[in-house]
């Protein structure tokens, strides 16, 4: 399954959809798609991940390089992590460093 | 590996694969009774041990080998992973105290090796000499 | 095979593993853009192929080798079957005329060559001299 | 993925309700369970195909000999077969042979 990605703007935030299995393969796509969505000129970037399957910890890895790009913590939100997701933040004990939300 | 081999995997050192073999570990696991919440983190696991295989032991060259045996018995179920790459350092691959993991925790990176000791109930990470690495990782199985 | 080997699975001559198999196949296939009508249909294909070497070449027996090799490249998919069993007799492999298929329908068996013929685009079917089979399916890919 | 197997007694037919994947490792089962509900001593025996996510050509096997052994196709039933046991049915051209109803 390959990793889908998508842009969407609401209001002040700029939301990359991800959609299919991060891993070693797709994350340069992710890592791509989150410093474009960094640029948008929003306030804050989300990344969604309620749809994605798979993750292992090149992911994770690059969801912190977002953080990072992006300016923190109260600029940088995971937007409902799938269980999977979850699931590995908390094995690599990252889930209490990332902004994690239900919706936007 | 000491289980009976049921089923060997060769893949080419490529990212591209990696979901192919995630694939077939699944459904191995899956099909051996092992539970969904274990299953996912089993593939997770041996994902990790792939990814260092291509990653460090081929410095990224996608044109060599990995191996992935699968088998289980006596209670058992091995999984054997084998690249023959550049030798991991013993000090990198040996098991983290709980203090040096929790040190180490903000920093991406190094997760890898903390989640293959976590999530099997016994691994033996071998280094070649001068080449190469063999990783067993065993699951005692229902 | 013409394409560049991608992954092989070695795997013992037992039912039991054929859906493992074919999650590998699956996958394979799905990721390189093959639609979810056709890989149903390949993995069909693939698994009678498989059940083939099992019954016939190996007449049950579970602890022989059947390997399986995927690739890609030039246009092509390909997939190559190997065992080392009894060598398939000629006259029940070739590619039957329509006739043939149509006087044959009504009895179960002989479907596994109909439809490994009717999914591929091009198959070899290589009988060993005096060991062995090799069938080489390929699939034009988009 | 396993094959899962269960016998529903409803009216005058005995069925076998199926789940998973048919093929030479899980076929036999299936053979089993058919050969049973033809000894329930009920009029009709149907084989419930809704959750069967992926037969081979040894199910097809299996289902011809069912249909033979519970005495033709006005006595056996295939219930509601998913899109996948269909192909296979009209691959081997042994679709018009069953009797294949959406519900009992
Ligand atoms: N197959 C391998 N070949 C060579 N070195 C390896 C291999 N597996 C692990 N290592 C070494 O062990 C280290 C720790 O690996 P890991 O915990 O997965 O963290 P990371 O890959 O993020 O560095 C790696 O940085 C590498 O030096
Ligand atoms: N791998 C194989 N090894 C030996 N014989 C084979 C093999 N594959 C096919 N055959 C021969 O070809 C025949 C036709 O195969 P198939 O069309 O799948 O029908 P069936 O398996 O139901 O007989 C088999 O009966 C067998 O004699």
């Amino acid at each position: 399954m390959a990793l889908e990605l998508s842009q969407v703007e609401q209001g002040n935030h700029c939301i990359v959809m991800a959609k299919g299995e991060i891993d070693l393969y797709s994350s340069p796509q992710l890592r791509d798609a989150i410093l474009k969505a960094c640029k948008a000129g929003k306030d804050k970037v989300g990344v969604n991940l309620s749809e994605v399957a798979y993750m292992d910890s090149s992911g994770v890895a690059t969801l912190v390089e977002g953080l990072q790009a992006s300016g923190g913590a109260d600029s940088f939100l995971l937007v409902a992590p799938s269980q999977s997701v979850l699931k590995v933040l908390q094995l690599s004990r990252l889930d209490s460093v990332f902004t994690i939300v239900e919706q936007v | 590996m000491v289980a009976s081999k049921d089923i060997e995997i060769q893949f080419r050192s490529t990212p591209k694969l990696l979901c192919d073999v995630r694939a077939v570990i699944r459904s191995y696991l899956t099909n051996h009774g092992v539970e969904t919440d274990k299953v996912q983190e089993v593939v997770l696991a041996v994902d990790e041990a792939c990814t260092n295989s291509i990653r460090h032991a081929y410095s990224g060259q996608d044109d060599k080998l990995v191996e992935l045996s699968l088998g289980s018995g006596d209670g058992w179920i091995e999984l054997e992973l084998r690249d023959s790459g550049v030798p991991a350092p013993y000090d990198r691959i040996k098991r983290k105290t709980d203090e040096a993991i929790a040190a180490a925790a903000l920093t991406p990176g190094g997760l890898g090796m903390h989640l293959i000791y976590s999530v099997f109930d016994d691994v033996t990470f071998t280094p070649g000499e001068t080449q190469g690495n063999t990783i067993l990782m065993r699951l005692r199985s229902a």
